[in-house]
C-alpha cells in the first residue's frame, strides 16, 4: 500500500495518464458489434506490440560486448516485431468481410 | 310529438328506419313512438323487440294516423301518400332533384317533408349524413357479394397443389362506397386498383393499398365534395387508361355517382364483350341508371361470361347495420331539428334549410 | 529526452487511441487498424533513429536484421492462414508480445550491475514485466496449441483452481520477497520466470476450446499490461499509454465476449470455466455440433450480403413476427440488398399460411417467389435467413428415403454461402425429425423466439 | 395412353377433373387426352380452351368407350358405371369405405379404380391430396358465403353514425378447412374463435389469431392427422365449454369429420334455438350427416330467426380454382402411378396400396 | 504538494468523469450529478485545509464568509426559480465562472512582483485565462439577458462578424505583444480585459434568442478551457482535467446541439448563426409560435409516462405506419405505460378508415376507444401522440363558430399533459384551415413522414 | 508554434493528460440524447466551476495585507461557490422529471 501511495504521489502525473488512458480504452471499446470481437482482439493484439520499443531500447543501450543482453534482445525484437507485423496483417485479413460488396 | 315508424315496402328492402337501439335513445328523449308491425323483421328485430322498450307496435293504417312525423328510408310512394295527411312531417330519402312529381304530390298534401339525400356535405352534418353511412356499408358488401358470385378465390396461394394467383378488383369511384371496397377486397388479399374523376381520391385510394389509375384531367373539378359530370373527352381518355385493367380483372366495381343526375357510363357493353370470361361486375349505381351499359336493377346478367349485377348502394343485405346507423342519423337529425321534442324551424341554418324539401305544403326547393 | 522523438510518441499514441475506436465499427475497422499500425511504425523507426546516444553500427545491422526477419516471418504466416485458423494464430503472436516483454524484464535485471541499489520500485516493475510476460507467452501457446488441435484433450487437473490460485499468491510472493531482499540472484529470477511459465500452462489448460477466444483477449489485455509496465521502466510514453490501452480494452473487451456467450468473466477467472463448455447444447454425435450465432453478428452478415433470402415457416406464425420481418426486409432493401422470400408450399399448417400472414404485413406480393422459382437462386444468395421454418428446408427429404418426408420436394437453402435459422431450440418441427441442415458447417443457429430475435435484428441493423 | 375426362353429372357441381392448364402438362408428358364437351363451362374452362391444345372434345359416349383411364371428382354413379368396360382405369374420390356396393359395382365390371380420398396424410403425398386442397378452399368459401348471408358485417367500424362492433366467428374443427376460415374471418375482421378435440390444433388456431376454446380431452387422440370418433362425455365436456361462445356468435362454421364415418354431430337443434336471432351456421360436413342437428346438404333452414346452410368441403362455387387444384393433384397422382406412360403397379409403394381399392376386378380393400 | 491532497484531486477527478459518464443517461443522470458535486465538495475542502503554507486565520474567515454566501446564494437561487427560466440561470452561474477565472488573472498578473522575469508560458497563461473568463462573463451576462427577455430585441450590427472575427484577433496579437515585451502594466490587462468584455457582448448581442442554449454551451466549455489554463498555472491537476473535461465535453454537446436544431458549429461560430432564427417556421401572427421536437425528447417523454394515448389520423394511412404505430404501443406497454388509442369517428377519409389500419396490424380491439368513451380520459393523460390527424383534434370545432368544422364533436387531446403532434409540415387537413392545437403550449411537433417518424421514435424508445 | 514545441517538451506529460482528458471528455459525452442536452450543459457549468479551487489558492496565498488581492480573491470565491453550488442544484432539479412514475 505505501508503495502504491509512494509511487502515485512521485509520479503523480504519470498516474493520472495511467487513470485516463484506462478510461480511453474502456470508453472507446464497449458496446461494439459481436462480429467485431476477434478482429478487434487481434487489432489489439498488436497494439501490445508496443513491447518492440522496449526491446529496441534495450538493444540500443546494451555494449555490443554484452553478448546475452544483445542475443537476449535480439530475440526479443524479433518476436515484437513478429507479434506487431503478424497481428495487423492478420487483422486486416479478418477485415475483408467487412467491404461493403456495393 | 309523435313519431311513426313505417315498414319499407319498396321489393329487395330490409332495412328499418329506426332501430330497438335509437327508438329507445329517442324515447329517453321524450319522444313517443309508433311502428308498423314486423317493420323490423327483416332486419333481425322482432317486434317484441319494440314492445319491451315501450314503442307501440301497431297496423299501418293507425302509424300514419296518429304520428306527426313519419320516418321511412326510401321515398314515399303514392301508396303511402294516400294516408298521409295535412300538417304531417315526413322524413326520409326522396331525391328530390330527380322526383318532382312526388315533391308536387307530397306539397298537395299540405303536408311538411325533409329529404335525408340532401344533408349537405359539411363536417358538422357527418353524423346525419345517410348517403355516407349506407354507401359505406354498401362498399364492403359489394366486395362480398362479388366474392360469393365470382369462381375463384381472392388471395394469393401457394400450395402443395400449385399457386393460386390474387384477383384482380377495379374500383371505378373511390367516393365512401368506393374506399370500404378497396379496404376490403385488399384485406381479402386481391391486387386492387382504382380510378376516379375526382384527382385529391388519389393518396386516399393508395392510403388503402390500391393502385389508382390516373386519368389525365383537364378541369373535372369536384363541387362539395361531389363529382361534377364528365366530359366526352374525359369518357375516352378514361377508357384509354383504363381497359387494360379491366380486361384483366376479376372483379369490378362501380360506384360512380353525380347526385342528382344520371349515373355516368363508364363500361360500355362492347368494353364488357373484351373482359375475362367468368369475371364479375357489381354496379352499385344501378338504380340511377347504371355505370355499365349492360347492367340492369336488381338482376344479374351473363354476357359472355361476364357477370353483370345491379345494385344500389342501399346495402340492404346488411340490414341489421344499416338499419342501426340509418337510425342513428335519422336521431342526430331530429336532434339537430328539435328543442325539447319541437321542431325549431330554423331556415336560416343550412342543414336544415338545405333538407327542407316542402313545409306545410309550399315547395321550398326544386 | 529528445523532443522530436516526444512528439512522434505523442503522434503514434493518438494513432493508438483513434485506431482503436475505428476498430469498433464494421465501417470504419479496417482504417482503424491501418491508422494504428502507421503509429506503430513510426514509433519504431523513431526509436531506433532518434537518440541522443552514441550506438555502434553493429547494433544498428542486429536490429535491422531482427526487424527484417520478424516482418517476413510475421507478414508470410498472416498472409498464408486460412481464415478458420487466424484466432489460433493472434494467440501465438499474443505469445510472443508476452515473452519480448519477459525477456526486456530479465535484460534489465541481469544488465543492472547494482540491482540492490536501484528504488524498490524500479525491481518491482522489472520483475512483474517478467512474470506477466512468462504467463502471456506460455498460457497463449497452450491455447494455440488447444485451438489447432496439437492439444486436444480438456486436461482435468483435479481442484486445479485451487492449485491456480495457490500459484498466484506464490508468484505475488516470490516476486515481493526479491524486491525486498533486494538480492540479484539470477537463479531467482529465473525462478520466477519458471513460476510464471508454469502458471501460465496451468491458468489455460483446463479450459474447454469453445472459451479459448476469451482466454486469449484476457492474456491478450495482459501483454498491454506487461507494456505498459516496461513503458513505465524506461518511463517511455508510447509504450506506457499504449500498453495501458490494451490493457484496459482488452479486459472490456474480454467482458463482452463473456456476456456474448452468456458467461460471467468471473466464471473465467476462476476456473467454473470451460465447465459448461464440455455439455455443449445441441451437439449431436451423428450429425456433430450446431454453431451459435448473435442477432448483431446475423445482423452484420446481412448487412453486407448482396442477396438475402428469407424462408419463413410455421414458426414465424407461432410468434406472430409478420410484421417484423417485413420490417428487416425494407431495412436490407433500403441498405441496398436484394431480398426475396421463399415460400414452401406447405410452408405452416395450412395451404396458404404464409401467404396470409406475409399479405397481412403487406409484403409485396412480387418479392414472394415459389419453390421451383427460387431453388435455382439460392445458389448465388450470401444469406439465407431461415425463421421458424424445420421441415421444409430438412435435406433429409433428399438424401435419407427411411425418413417419413422422403420424397418430399425441400428448399435448397444448403446451396447459399451463409445459412442464419431461426428457432427457439432443437426441437423437431411437424415430422418430428432431426434436421441436419442445423449442424451445417454454413449454418449459424440464432435461437429465441423469432418476434424477439427478428426485432433484435433490426435493432442492430438500425444501428449500422 | 388416353385419359378421358368426364363432366360431373352430381347436381351443384361446377368442378371439372383436368383444367386446360394440367391437360397441356400431360399431353406434353406424351399422354393422349379426350374430354367430354362442356365438361369445363361451370368452371368457365370453355370448349375451345381444350381444343386449342389439342385435347379431343367429343360426346360423352366415345370418352367412355376410348379412354384407358376416366377421371372424375365425384364418385361413378350407375349410370356412369353402365358405359364403363373391362380393364379401364376409374381415377375419382370414391368413398370406397362408406360406399361398398359402388365397389362391388366396379368390380364386377372387371374395371381397375383408384380413390383419391384415400391418398395418405404423408409428407411426399401432400402434392396429390385433394381433400387437403379442396377443404382449403372450402374454408374460405365457407366465410365469404357467411358473410354474404349475413345481415350484419364483420369488420369493428367506429363511424359518425355509430360504431359497428365487429362480428363474432366461431369454427368447429381446426382442419385444413377450419383453419382457412379463421385466416379469412380474421382478414375480414371478425372476431374468431374455434374449437377442435385435436389439442395439437391450439396453437395452429392461435397462429392466425383466433382464440382457441379448449376442452379438456380424456385420451382422444388423433391418428395420422385425422380425429378419432369422440365418447359422449367429450361431446358433453365440449358444448360446456363452446355454449357461452356459440350463443354470442353471428357465424358459425363447422367442419368436423371422422373419415369414413357419419359427421359428429356437435350443435343439436336445441342450442341452435338459443342462438342469437340473425345467426348463421355454416355447415361443411352436411354430406356426412352434418355437425349441426338442423342442417340439410345443400337445403338453407331457417330456425327462430339462426339460417343453416347445409355444404360440402367439396368448393364448387370456386370451380375455377377448384379444378385447377384437383388438376394439379390428379396430376401429381398419376406422375407418381406411371412411367413413360404406363402404370407402374409398384403394390408395395404406400400411396399405390393405400388408393387403389380395385384391381382388375378385384377388390383389395374394404 | 501534499500526497493526501492529489490523491483527493485524483478522486475528485475520477468523480467528474464518471459523473458527466452517467449524466449523459436518463437512469443515471441523477447519481451522476450527485458524484460530481461530492467530488467537488471534496476538492474544495480538500484544498482550503491541506496546505503546506502558514495561512493566517483571517483569510481562513474571509474564505469561509465568500464560501457561504456563495452557497446560500446559489443554492436559494436555484432552488426557486421555475423550470422554465432554468436555462438562462445556467447562462448566469456560467458567467460568474468566466468571472471568477478572470479575476483569478488579474490577481496573479499584479499579484506578481516581476511579471516581466516569469517565463512567457506562464505570462501567456495568466493573460488568456483573463481573456477567455472576460469573454464567457460578459457573453453569459448578455446570453442571459436575452433568455429573460430583459434584452429583447435581436440587435443586428452591420458586418458584425467581420468586427467579431477582427477582435479576436485584436485579443490575441494584444495579449501576444503583452507576453513578448514583458511589460507588467497593469493598463495593459485592463485593457485586455475590456477586449474580452467588449467582444463577449459583440458575440452573443446578434445571435437570436432560439440559438441561445447553443452559444451557453458554447461559452460553458470556454470557462471549463479557462479553468483548465488557471489549473496549468498552479500546476493543480483537478483543475486541468476538469476543465479539459468539461471543454472537450463542452464542444461536443454544443455540436449534438446544433445537430439537433440541424445547424453546423461553422454556422454558428461565424455569425451566419440566428439568420435562420429570424425567419423560424410556424411563427404565426395570430396564434404565436410553435415547439418542434426530437424523436429522441418525444421517446424519453412517453418512456417516464404512466399513461399515453395515441390519436391516429389520415396522415397514419398516408404513410401506412399502421405497423410502427403498432410496434410503438407494445414496445410502450412492455415498458409499463398504459396505451390506448382514441378513434374519432370520422378520422381518416372513409367510415372506419382508422379501424382498417389498425386491424391490419393486429392491434387489440379492446385498447381502440371511441370518442366520447375517451375524451373524458386526456386530462388524465401524461402524453397524447397525434398521428397525422389535423381537424379531428382541432379546437376551433369548439371556439370558432366561423369555422367550417364548428359543432363537430372533437378530441379533447387539449386537457392532456403533453401533446406530441406527427405531421410533415404545418399544411391544413381535409377542412382546409389552421389548427391551433399545434400552437398550444403544452404542444410539440414532430415533423416528419409518419412512418419514419415513427420509426425513430420506437429505435430512441429501445434505446432506452 | 515553436512556444507550443518548447510547452509539450517542458510539460511533456501534462501534454499527455491534456490529451485524454480531452478524448475521455468527448468519448464520454458523444451520442446522449437530446432531452439531456440542457441538463448535461448545466451539470458541466456547474464543474467548470472547479476554477474555485484556484481563487481558494489565490486567497491562501496572499498575504493579508495586500487588499486588492483579498477582494478580488474574494469575489472570485464568491462567483466561483456560486456557479457550483448553483450549477449542481439546478442540474439536480432539472433531472427531477426523469424520476420513473412507477
Ligand atoms: N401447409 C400445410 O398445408 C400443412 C398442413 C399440415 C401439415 N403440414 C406440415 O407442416 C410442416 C411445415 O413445415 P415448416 O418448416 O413450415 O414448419 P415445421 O417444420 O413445423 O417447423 C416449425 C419450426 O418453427 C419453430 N418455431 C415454433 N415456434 C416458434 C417461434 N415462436 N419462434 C421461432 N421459431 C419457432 C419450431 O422450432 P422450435 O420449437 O425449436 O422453435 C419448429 O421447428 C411440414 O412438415 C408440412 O408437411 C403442412
Ligand atoms: N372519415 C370519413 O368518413 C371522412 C370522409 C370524408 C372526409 N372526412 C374528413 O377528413 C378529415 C379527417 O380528419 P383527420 O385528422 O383524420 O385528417 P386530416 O384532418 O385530413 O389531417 C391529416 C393530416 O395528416 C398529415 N399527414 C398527411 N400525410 C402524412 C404523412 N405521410 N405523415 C405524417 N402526417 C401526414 C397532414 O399534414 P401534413 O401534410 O403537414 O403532413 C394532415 O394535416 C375530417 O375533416 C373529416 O371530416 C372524413
Ligand atoms: N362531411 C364530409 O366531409 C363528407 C361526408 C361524406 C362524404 N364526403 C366526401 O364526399 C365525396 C363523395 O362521396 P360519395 O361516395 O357519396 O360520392 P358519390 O357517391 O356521389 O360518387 C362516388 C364517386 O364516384 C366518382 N365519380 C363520379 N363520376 C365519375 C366518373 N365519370 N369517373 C370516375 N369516377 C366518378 C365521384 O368522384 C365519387 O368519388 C367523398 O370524397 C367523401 O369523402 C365528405
Ligand atoms: N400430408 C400432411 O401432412 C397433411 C395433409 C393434409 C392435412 N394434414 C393434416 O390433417 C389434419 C386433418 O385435416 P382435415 O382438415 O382433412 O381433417 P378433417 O376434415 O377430417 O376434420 C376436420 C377437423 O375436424 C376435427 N374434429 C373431428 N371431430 C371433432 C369433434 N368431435 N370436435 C371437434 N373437432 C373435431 C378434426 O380434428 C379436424 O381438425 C390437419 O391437421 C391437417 O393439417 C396433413
Amino acid at each position: 500500500m505505501n508503495e502504491l501511495i509512494e509511487f502515485i504521489s512521485s509520479n503523480l502525473q504519470i498516474t493520472y495518464i495511467i487513470i485516463l488512458a484506462t478510461f480511453v480504452g474502456i470508453e472507446v471499446i464497449k458496446s461494439i458489434p459481436a462480429v467485431l470481437h476477434t478482429p478487434l482482439m487481434s487489432g489489439a493484439n498488436a497494439l501490445s506490440g508496443v513491447v518492440i520499443v522496449g526491446a529496441i531500447l534495450v538493444m540500443l543501450h546494451s555494449d555490443p560486448t554484452d553478448y546475452v543482453a544483445l542475443a537476449l534482445g535480439f530475440i526479443a525484437v524479433v518476436l515484437g516485431v513478429l507479434n506487431v507485423v503478424g497481428g495487423f496483417a492478420v487483422t486486416d485479413r479478418m477485415l475483408e468481410m467487412f467491404k461493403k460488396k456495393k | 310529438m309523435k313519431i311513426g315508424i313505417l315498414k319499407e315496402t319498396q321489393k329487395g328492402e330490409k332495412r328499418i328506419a329506426i332501430s330497438p337501439n335509437v327508438a329507445k335513445l329517442l324515447i329517453s328523449k321524450g319522444f313517443e313512438l309508433l311502428i308498423e308491425e314486423d317493420a323490423g323483421k327483416n332486419s333481425s328485430y322482432k317486434n317484441s323487440d319494440y314492445c319491451d322498450i315501450q314503442v307501440a307496435v301497431e297496423k299501418r293504417g293507425v302509424v300514419f294516423k296518429e304520428a306527426d312525423v313519419l320516418v321511412k328510408i326510401n321515398p314515399f310512394d303514392d301508396e303511402d301518400l294516400k294516408m298521409v295527411h295535412k300538417g304531417q312531417v315526413l322524413v326520409s330519402q326522396l331525391y328530390y332533384k330527380s322526383s318532382p312529381e312526388l315533391i308536387e304530390a307530397i306539397a298537395a298534401k299540405g303536408a311538411t317533408a325533409f329529404s335525408l339525400d340532401a344533408i349537405p356535405r359539411i363536417s358538422r352534418a357527418q353524423d346525419m349524413d345517410v348517403l355516407s353511412s349506407q354507401s359505406n356499408l354498401a362498399g364492403y358488401k359489394a366486395v362480398i357479394l362479388g366474392a360469393n358470385e365470382m369462381t375463384k378465390i381472392f388471395p394469393l396461394m401457394m400450395t402443395a397443389a400449385g399457386t393460386i394467383t390474387p384477383s384482380k378488383v377495379l374500383i371505378y369511384g373511390v367516393g365512401v362506397a368506393g374506399l370500404q371496397a378497396i379496404a376490403t377486397a385488399k384485406r381479402l388479399g386481391a391486387v386492387v386498383e382504382a380510378t376516379d374523376i375526382r384527382t385529391e381520391t388519389k393518396e386516399q385510394a393508395e392510403s388503402l393499398g390500391a393502385k389508382f389509375i390516373s386519368v389525365e384531367n383537364k378541369g373535372e373539378e369536384s363541387e362539395g365534395g361531389y363529382a361534377k359530370e364528365a366530359s366526352e373527352d374525359y369518357a375516352y381518355r378514361q377508357k384509354e387508361a383504363v381497359n387494360k385493367s379491366l380486361f384483366q380483372a376479376d372483379l369490378v366495381i362501380t360506384t360512380a355517382n353525380i347526385p342528382g343526375r344520371k349515373a355516368p357510363v363508364l363500361i360500355t357493353e362492347e368494353q364488357v364483350s373484351q373482359m375475362k370470361n367468368g369475371a364479375v361486375i357489381i354496379d352499385l349505381a344501378a338504380a340511377q341508371g347504371g355505370n355499365c351499359e349492360v347492367s340492369i336493377m336488381s338482376k344479374t346478367i351473363v354476357k359472355n361470361g361476364v357477370k353483370v349485377i345491379g345494385t344500389t348502394i342501399a346495402p340492404e343485405s346488411v340490414s341489421t347495420n344499416a338499419s342501426e346507423l340509418f337510425a342513428k342519423n335519422i336521431y342526430n337529425f331530429l336532434m339537430h331539428l328539435t328543442e325539447n321534442n319541437q321542431f325549431k324551424w330554423d331556415l336560416e341554418e343550412e342543414i336544415t334549410d338545405e333538407t327542407l324539401i316542402v313545409k306545410d305544403g309550399t315547395i321550398r326547393k326544386k | 529526452m529528445n523532443i522530436l522523438l516526444s512528439i512522434i510518441y505523442l503522434i503514434s499514441t493518438i494513432t493508438f487511441i483513434v485506431g482503436l475506436k475505428k476498430l469498433g465499427h464494421p465501417e470504419t475497422a479496417k482504417s482503424g487498424n491501418l491508422i494504428a499500425s502507421v503509429g506503430m511504425g513510426l514509433a519504431i523507426v523513431g526509436t531506433i533513429f532518434i537518440n541522443d546516444i552514441e550506438v555502434p553500427i553493429i547494433i544498428y545491422v542486429l536490429i535491422g536484421v531482427a526487424i527484417t526477419i520478424g516482418s517476413i516471418m510475421g507478414w508470410l504466416i498472416a498472409m498464408k492462414v486460412e481464415m478458420t485458423k487466424m484466432p489460433e494464430l493472434v494467440s501465438l503472436f499474443n505469445g510472443f508480445g508476452g515473452a519480448s516483454a519477459a525477456l526486456i524484464g530479465v535484460v534489465e535485471f541481469i544488465g543492472n550491475d547494482n540491482i540492490s541499489g536501484t528504488k524498490a520500485t524500479m525491481v518491482a516493475t522489472i520483475l512483474s514485466a517478467v512474470a506477466i510476460g512468462s504467463i502471456t507467452f506460455s498460457g497463449s501457446l497452450v491455447a494455440w496449441g488447444k485451438l489447432n488441435g496439437s492439444l486436444k484433450s480438456v486436461i482435468k487437473i483435479p481442484q486445479y483452481n485451487i492449485i491456480n490460485n495457490l500459484f498466484v499468491i506464490a508468484i505475488i510472493s516470490f516476486s515481493a520477497y526479491i524486491v525486498m531482499s533486494g538480492s540479484d540472484s539470477q537463479l531467482f529470477l529465473y525462478g520466477l520466470l519458471g513460476l510464471g511459465i508454469v502458471y501460465g500452462v496451468l491458468f489455460v489448460l483446463p479450459i474447454g476450446g469453445a472459451d479459448m477466444p476469451v482466454v486469449i483477449s484476457l492474456l491478450n489485455s495482459l501483454t498491454g499490461i506487461a507494456a505498459a509496465i516496461t513503458g513505465v521502466l524506461y518511463d517511455n510514453m508510447v509504450m506506457l499509454v499504449g500498453g495501458i490501452l490494451v490493457g484496459s480494452a482488452g479486459i472490456i473487451l474480454t467482458i463482452s465476449m463473456c456476456k456474448a456467450m452468456n458467461r460471467t468473466l468471473g466464471s473465467v477467472i476462476f476456473g467454473s470455466f470451460g465447465a459448461t463448455a464440455v455439455a455443449e447444447e445441441g451437439i449431436n454425435k451423428s450429425l456433430g455440433t450446431i454453431k451459435k450465432t448473435t442477432s448483431s453478428d446475423a445482423a452484420i452478415m446481412m448487412n453486407y450480403a448482396t442477396n438475402v433470402i428469407i424462408v419463413p415457416g410455421y414458426g414465424l406464425a407461432v410468434a406472430q413476427a409478420q410484421h417484423v420481418i417485413h420490417e428487416l426486409e425494407e431495412l436490407l432493401v433500403s441498405k441496398g440488398v436484394n431480398v426475396k422470400y421463399a415460400i414452401h408450399p406447405v410452408a405452416g399448417r395450412m395451404p396458404g399460411h404464409m401467404n396470409v400472414l406475409l399479405a397481412e404485413s403487406n409484403v409485396d406480393y412480387s418479392i414472394l417467389s415459389e419453390m421451383d422459382d427460387i431453388n435455382p437462386q439460392f445458389a448465388n444468395a450470401d444469406v439465407v435467413l431461415v425463421v421458424g421454418a424445420n421441415d421444409v428446408v430438412n435435406p433429409a427429404a433428399h438424401n435419407d428415403p427411411a425418413s417419413p418426408i422422403y420424397g418430399m420436394p425441400i428448399l435448397d437453402v444448403e446451396k447459399a454461402k451463409h445459412i442464419v435459422v431461426n428457432k427457439r431450440s432443437m426441437k423437431a418441427g411437424y415430422a418430428g425429425i432431426e434436421n441436419e441442415l442445423f449442424y451445417n458447417s454454413k449454418t449459424s443457429m440464432l435461437f429465441g423466439d423469432a418476434k424477439e430475435a427478428l426485432t433484435e435484428l433490426v435493432g442492430e441493423l438500425k444501428g449500422m
